[in-house]
């Protein structure tokens, strides 16, 4: 600790003493002396070159350079394994997915970036994954839909380099077939019927998925504009009934009376 | 050892002796010259600016234009000349334009008068020390028009930083200026640089030179509006000061003056205290004396502006700026004060002889 | 001298030989915009931050790439770098900032909120998703920020649009390279190989001169 | 001083304070009418000393009808903390400022002024505080609507 | 009705409080929302007389981004995201002080393993963040060179959270019931070669900055703030501990494993920048010793109590829990109605606080003197706004 630099403590009073914050430093706050004015004078010169002795001692020192040159280094650029840039499917070895189409991740994705479509005519199992897109465009990298997915599907890369000139480019396909997953291709045994069940798939193309769910979207809400008018109306009726009820309270008795009578 | 003293006045009466059209020739190739210079001057001091000042912060600077960036100040010129032109719709159009073309002039004419070497010198004129100094002056009318025409607030305030700035600050430069001339004993530029054939006027006056040295050039920094005085231009007090609303070509010639009034400065700093051009003499040593004298005169020049512009540069990237106040102070309550002293000390010093090498 | 490159093309083109070295004077142009681009210092949020990590850091220094003079007055400025989130209130300021730039002016939009509007980009009251809304973007760098490479790498793209993209012939008019219509069988993968092989040769590469539009685009997609 | 003595000394000083129920810290709900009074003396009387308003905020409880506000009072000297709560009716929700208790409650109350749309009687500058001056409505009540605003697709 | 409503141009346009009778004519300056010095995007409509400042008005808004009305639309750990992007240059305090008010409201446990290293990468933030603003600081004074140095050193930080956590700014990494990986195996070695490094760092720090006598000219008695006015203004952090008042959450209440390590408290006595400066370089120091007592006594554990996909429900009421962010207390208002998404959320943010401070300092300072103002305090612009 280099507690010493601030150890030449002026007369200062303690500060007042409060609940719970014992050890509390004192304001003991260096600064340069400017009582005696030439001692000061001379002083505040020597800082300022002792400032200028650390900044020449780097220019001086060619080896204290620690620039990384990025494009011409890209080879020897090794980013760290955790580090989140790409999201990526896990195939195995015989370009089978795993995913099961339980949608967890998409719901579990905080905006919306992971849009999971499925085959309107599933070929071998009841679920089948048509189509799994990533939005990079709108992707936080919070990496909650690789710790939420029970079967391991998904992955972070570090490939960062993906800057475009057209946004609708940033919408990926990430599987590489629609159809089942890899324990169920596996149980085919004809690897004609394999192929048959297995859909190819293009990283690009999904901007139109995402066209549709923006259309879904207008047509939500226009519902929930109706039901929120309709909530409204509701609690101004029921406010008028309370205001109906609390006016008449003197009739309502006297009826009552009336019927018991 | 004498020194021939040839400037290119000279030269040009040489190429036609005795034709009226001398004179226009003399206008021609003065303008091609510094021109010339100036062009070179700038791209060299802002790629060295850029290279020194990444060093200093552990980087690298330009790297990718050419050679270790080379070319950067290059494309960069290129683009700036390219660039669209904005006069804002509710500036004084007339003024806005004028600004930058006289703080251009303003260094400009200081350069004719720089002696280099021996050979290398435009103009060489009696009163060189006062036409330098008056014609210097001229920049701060530019900054001055420049932020007040381009009817932004930010603009006008660094403007009047810059002009309260500059004009105090002259005061204090140009005392320094006079030890040097009582000492010389001349204002002509090219005659300061032979007087200090026996040493130069920084060691050669004992302190009163060290002083007028130091004086000159935390004023000389002040009046090019260099950190640790930027005020005119603070990036993080006013945008950009007095030239927030220029851009493209009229942007680069204050762009341009800038670095070029750095090297004006460096350049007098080291006429006057450094013996300009002169070799490195002590006294009458004459072996010494002789060795020195083997690199050209013209070199001497450069190291020493080098050496200066580099402190210039060392002082910028070190330091944070003063406050107005601070910097006002400065100048009036010490800068000023100290400055009178020592021009009293070295009046004595030069009536009574005592200084090195006197006789 | 906007003056002269206005007129230039009108006087070189009918002159034999003029087309030749009007393409010259292009490349010289576009070589020294490409490699002066110095940023507005403007950001807004998070992607400001890895923004001045690579203008700012010694690690990354954008200077090597000529463009650490950092305005903060957009008259001076040629980038303008879209560093975080636009919401309904700064889009007029952004849009003056824009406005106020000198031409040439390039945008990039940096980080997913600059895109699209990133993590705020539903039930959100005011932050407008994708700031291509507000003023035209050049090159999009997503990331939640963006790190600094991947900042230079949007750089590098920018700078290859620049090379490639504009002529004074037609002057205000840039155009894309064609990575954004998309030929049938390529991949994610393909195209980054290309991007990457563009921008490792500079300007030896032919580009394929074809503006990508959108309802060329869109084509191009359904036949997949 | 801990909770329950807390409570106590605070009834002692407004009769007709009530404990809230369901919270972490010990919450009164007080009327509005003596808010600026309680303050002023939960503020200067040396045993309790709530020094800092550490957040203000409001709730809006729009099957109840009312909005609540919490005023998150602190005491650094004496390390104990206290929230008051104010309801006020939804149609009318008006208050009695803070100011001149707490000079930060000028912006916080602009802030729920701006988003919750509260209304703060003697508040002496009470604008909008993020949203434009013509923002119509006021965002985070419950039953805010935005053509702009887009709801998460399921 | 007594309420008024009032705009912006009422409220600047005040009476002219110059009285000298050399005081010119006042003006009005935008300052922001594109300045270099506001950080961000604020706006501050200065009313001047020349150089001097009468009156400084906040406009704020430029990025209320509505976080927490998004928070009422997604469940809890949606929103320990969102909050990232508040103050994104303490992320993992922001991600705690969420995550510290879901777990006490659900009980969620946790285990000592969690908290050691929750406490260790938000210590290494604090750095972290002080750095990048002495690195500011020292810009905004006019010196570039500050600048670079901090940054330089805030990359070593940034490698170490790059390896552990896998993001560089917004990591959302401590999460209700645990943090999302378990620190890398390089994560001890790689602190202590920071600490090491860092620490021989120190001492230029203050020779190029704290010992300058043209720093200490400027900041020495610049922007006071005293301890009364600091408090009613609401201010926390090293804002209010330069003013001297020793309120810091991590002693008062600790949280995490604050009350197991021993460290100091800075607190400055005038309140003026140069103790908010003084303050935060301290604090730097303390952060050393907090990181070396801890770094090589991370008890073993588990680091993630529950499932990651499993639902967290909050039992229906009122809800606060406040924790010591860099720049001062962060406070999150809970109100739940047991769903899984919160019912209202709201952030007490520090520097919302903190920020009205400029206008009872800036007060009859000059233009330079605001700008060291404002960088002393250390402003996020998207923490003020959400």
């Amino acid at each position: 600790m280099s507690d010493e630099s601030i150890a030449a403590p002026e007369v200062l009073p303690p500060p007042e003493k409060h609940v719970g914050t014992g050890g509390a430093v004192t304001g003991a706050v260096p600064w340069i002396d400017k009582s005696g004015a030439i001692g000061g004078v001379f002083k505040g010169i020597r800082s300022l070159f002792s400032g200028m002795k650390v900044t020449v001692g780097y220019l001086m020192r060619p080896s204290t350079v620690i620039t990384q040159q990025y494009p011409e280094n890209r080879e020897t650029l090794k980013l760290p394994d955790r580090f989140r840039a790409q999201l990526a499917f896990n195939h195995d070895d015989n370009g089978y997915h795993k995913c099961t189409m339980c949608r967890i991740c998409e719901e579990a994705c905080p905006n919306v970036s992971i849009i999971i479509t499925g085959r309107e005519k599933p070929a071998v199992s009841k679920k089948e994954i048509d189509s799994f897109v990533w939005r990079l465009d709108s992707c936080t990298f919070c990496n909650t839909c690789v710790i939420v997915c029970p079967f391991g599907v998904l992955r972070f890369d570090g490939t960062f380099e993906s800057s475009v000139y057209d946004r609708r480019l940033l919408a990926y396909t990430l599987n590489d077939y629609a159809g089942p997953v890899a324990s169920v291709l596996e149980k085919i045994e004809d690897p004609e019927a394999r192929k048959a069940a297995m859909e190819k798939r293009d990283p690009y193309g999904a901007h139109t998925i995402i066209e549709a769910l923006a259309e879904r979207q207008r047509a939500k809400k226009a519902a929930t504009h109706a039901a929120y008018a309709a909530a409204k109306a509701a609690r101004i009726a029921k406010k008028e009934a309370a205001k109906a009820a609390a006016e008449a309270p003197a009739a309502e008795p006297a009826a009552e009376a009336k019927d018991v009578g | 050892m004498s020194w021939q003293v040839k400037t290119m006045a000279e030269r040009t009466g040489d190429l036609l002796p005795g034709s009226p059209w001398t004179a226009v020739l003399y206008v021609l190739l003065t303008i091609l010259a510094v021109t010339a210079f100036v062009t070179l001057c700038g791209l060299v001091l802002i790629y060295a600016e850029r290279k020194v000042s990444a060093h200093f912060q552990c980087r690298l600077g330009p790297m990718r234009v050419g050679w270790h960036g080379l070319l950067q100040t290059i494309a960069d010129t290129i683009k700036l000349l390219l660039k669209e032109d904005i006069v804002p719709r509710d500036a004084d159009a007339l003024l806005h334009i004028l600004a930058p073309v006289l703080s251009f002039a303003g260094m400009l004419l200081v350069m004719i008068a720089l002696p280099m070497s021996p050979s290398i010198q435009v103009a060489d004129m009696n009163i060189g020390v006062l036409y330098v100094t008056a014609v210097s002056g001229l920049g701060v009318l530019g900054i001055l028009l420049g932020g007040w025409s381009s009817n932004n607030k930010w603009s006008l305030l660094g403007a009047m930083r810059a002009g309260a700035q500059i004009i105090s600050y002259e005061v204090s430069a140009t005392l320094a200026l006079l030890v040097v001339v009582l000492f010389a004993g001349t204002l002509q530029l090219s005659g300061i640089v032979q007087s200090q054939e026996t040493g130069w006027w920084i060691w050669r006056a004992h302190g009163c030179g060290i002083v007028a040295f130091s004086i000159f050039m935390i004023a000389g920094t002040a009046e090019i509006n260099r950190t640790p005085f930027d005020l005119a231009e603070g990036e993080s007090e006013l945008t950009a000061g007095f030239h927030t609303e220029y851009s493209g070509l009229r942007f680069s010639f204050f762009f341009l003056s800038e670095f070029l009034n750095m090297f004006v400065l460096a350049a007098m700093a080291s006429t006057l205290f450094l013996g300009g051009w002169m070799p490195l003499h002590v006294g009458h040593f004459t072996v010494f004396n002789g060795i020195m004298d083997l690199l050209p005169p013209g070199l001497w020049f450069t190291l020493k502006t080098s050496a200066v512009i580099f402190l210039i540069m060392w002082f910028r990237w070190t330091f944070p700026r003063l406050r107005v106040d601070q910097l006002m102070r400065l100048e009036w309550k010490i800068l000023l004060p100290i400055g009178f002293v020592n021009l009293f000390v070295s009046a004595a010093c030069v009536v009574t002889g005592f200084y090195f090498f006197a006789g | 001298m906007g003056v002269i490159t206005d007129k230039l093309p009108g006087v070189l083109e009918p002159v034999p030989g003029g087309q030749v070295l009007l393409t010259a004077v292009d490349q010289l142009i576009n070589w020294s915009r490409s490699n002066s681009l110095w940023p507005l210092t403007f950001g807004t949020s998070c992607c400001a931050i890895e923004m001045m990590m690579a203008t700012g850091a010694a690690r990354h220094d954008m200077a090597r790439f000529g463009a650490e003079v950092a305005r903060p007055s957009p008259r001076q400025a040629d980038l303008l770098v879209i560093a975080g989130t636009i919401v309904k209130r700064m889009a007029p300021r952004l849009r003056t900032l824009y406005e106020q730039m000198a031409e040439p002016r390039y945008v990039m939009a940096t980080g997913s909120c600059a895109i699209c509007g990133g993590p705020f980009m539903y039930d959100s009251y005011t932050t407008i998703r994708g700031a291509d809304e507000v003023i035209p973007v050049d090159v999009y760098v997503p990331g939640c920020p963006p790190r600094p490479e991947a900042f230079f790498y949007g750089l590098l793209t920018l700078q290859k649009m620049i090379r490639e993209g504009e002529s004074i012939r037609h002057p205000g008019e840039r155009r894309r390279p064609v990575l954004a219509a998309l030929p049938e069988g390529m991949t994610l993968d393909d195209i980054r190989k290309e991007m990457q092989d563009l921008l490792s040769h500079d300007a030896n590469v032919k580009m394929v001169d074809e503006l990508a539009e959108g309802a060329h685009f869109s084509a191009e997609l359904k036949d997949f | 001083m801990d909770a329950p003595n807390l409570i106590a000394a605070v009834q002692a000083l407004q009769p007709d304070a009530t404990v809230r129920e369901k919270t972490d810290r010990p919450t009164l709900i007080v009327p509005a009418e003596g808010l600026v009074a309680l303050a002023t003396r939960l503020r200067d009387d040396p045993a309790l000393k709530f020094e800092l308003l550490e957040a203000h905020t409001a709730i809006d409880w729009i099957e109840e009808d009312r909005f609540e506000l919490l005023y998150l009072l602190a005491s650094i000297a004496h390390g104990h903390v206290l929230t008051l709560s104010v309801s006020v009716d939804r149609e009318n929700p008006e208050v009695p400022t803070l100011c001149n208790v707490y000079p930060i409650a000028e912006w916080l109350e602009r802030e729920s002024y701006d988003l919750m749309g509260i209304l703060y009687d003697d508040h002496p500058d009470l604008r909008r505080l993020f949203l434009e001056d013509d923002w119509v409505g006021f965002p985070l009540r419950k039953d805010y609507e935005d053509d702009f605003m887009l709801e998460r697709p399921e | 009705m007594s309420v008024n409503v009032s705009t912006l141009q009422a409220r600047i346009s005040g009476e002219s409080t110059a009285s000298s009778p050399l005081s010119t004519e006042e003006y009005f300056v935008n300052m922001g929302p594109q300045h270099p010095s506001t950080h961000g995007v604020l706006r501050l409509v200065l009313r001047l007389d020349g150089e001097t400042v009468r009156d400084v008005v906040p406009v704020l808004g430029y990025i209320h981004r509505g976080i927490e009305k998004m928070g009422e639309h997604g469940n809890y750990r949606q929103f320990v995201h969102l909050v990232d992007r508040m103050d994104y240059l303490a992320a993992l305090s922001n991600n705690w002080a969420v995550t510290m008010v879901v777990e006490k409201a659900a009980k969620m446990e946790t285990t000592d393993r969690i908290q050691a290293i929750r406490t260790l990468v938000c210590e290494l933030q604090r750095i972290q963040s002080h750095q990048l603003w002495w690195g500011v600081f020292g810009m905004d004074l006019g010196g570039f060179t500050p600048f670079f140095y901090g940054l330089r050193d805030r990359e070593q930080l940034c490698d170490i959270f790059e390896k552990t956590i896998g993001a560089r700014l917004t990591m959302n990494y401590i999460q209700p019931g645990g943090v999302m990986y378990d620190i890398h195996p390089d994560f001890v070695k790689d602190v202590k070669t920071f600490l090491a490094y860092f620490k021989s760092k120190l001492p230029e720090y203050d020779t190029l900055m704290s010992e300058n006598v043209i720093i200490q000219e400027r900041l020495r008695g610049i922007g006071k703030l005293s301890a009364e006015r600091a408090l009613a203004l609401g201010a926390t952090g090293p804002v209010l501990r330069a003013s001297g008042v020793a309120h810091d959450l991590r002693k008062s209440e600790p949280y995490g494993l604050y009350s197991q390590v021993d460290f100091d408290v800075p607190v400055g006595t005038t309140g003026d920048c140069w103790d908010r400066y003084w303050v935060r370089m301290e604090e730097m120091r303390q952060s050393i010793r907090i990181v070396e007592q801890l770094i090589d006594n991370i008890p073993e554990g588990k680091t993630f109590m529950v499932k990651p996909a499993a639902k967290i429900k909050v039992p229906a009421g009122v809800h606060y829990s406040h924790m010591e962010t860099p720049r001062g207390v962060l406070g999150v208002v809970l109100v739940s109605d047991g769903k899984e998404s919160p019912y209202r959320i709201h952030c007490r943010t520090p520097n919302f606080n903190n920020l009205w401070c400029i206008g009872e300092m800036a007060t009859g300072g000059r233009i330079g003197d605001l700008v060291a103002m404002l960088s002393s305090i250390d402003l996020v612009i998207p923490d003020i706004d959400r």
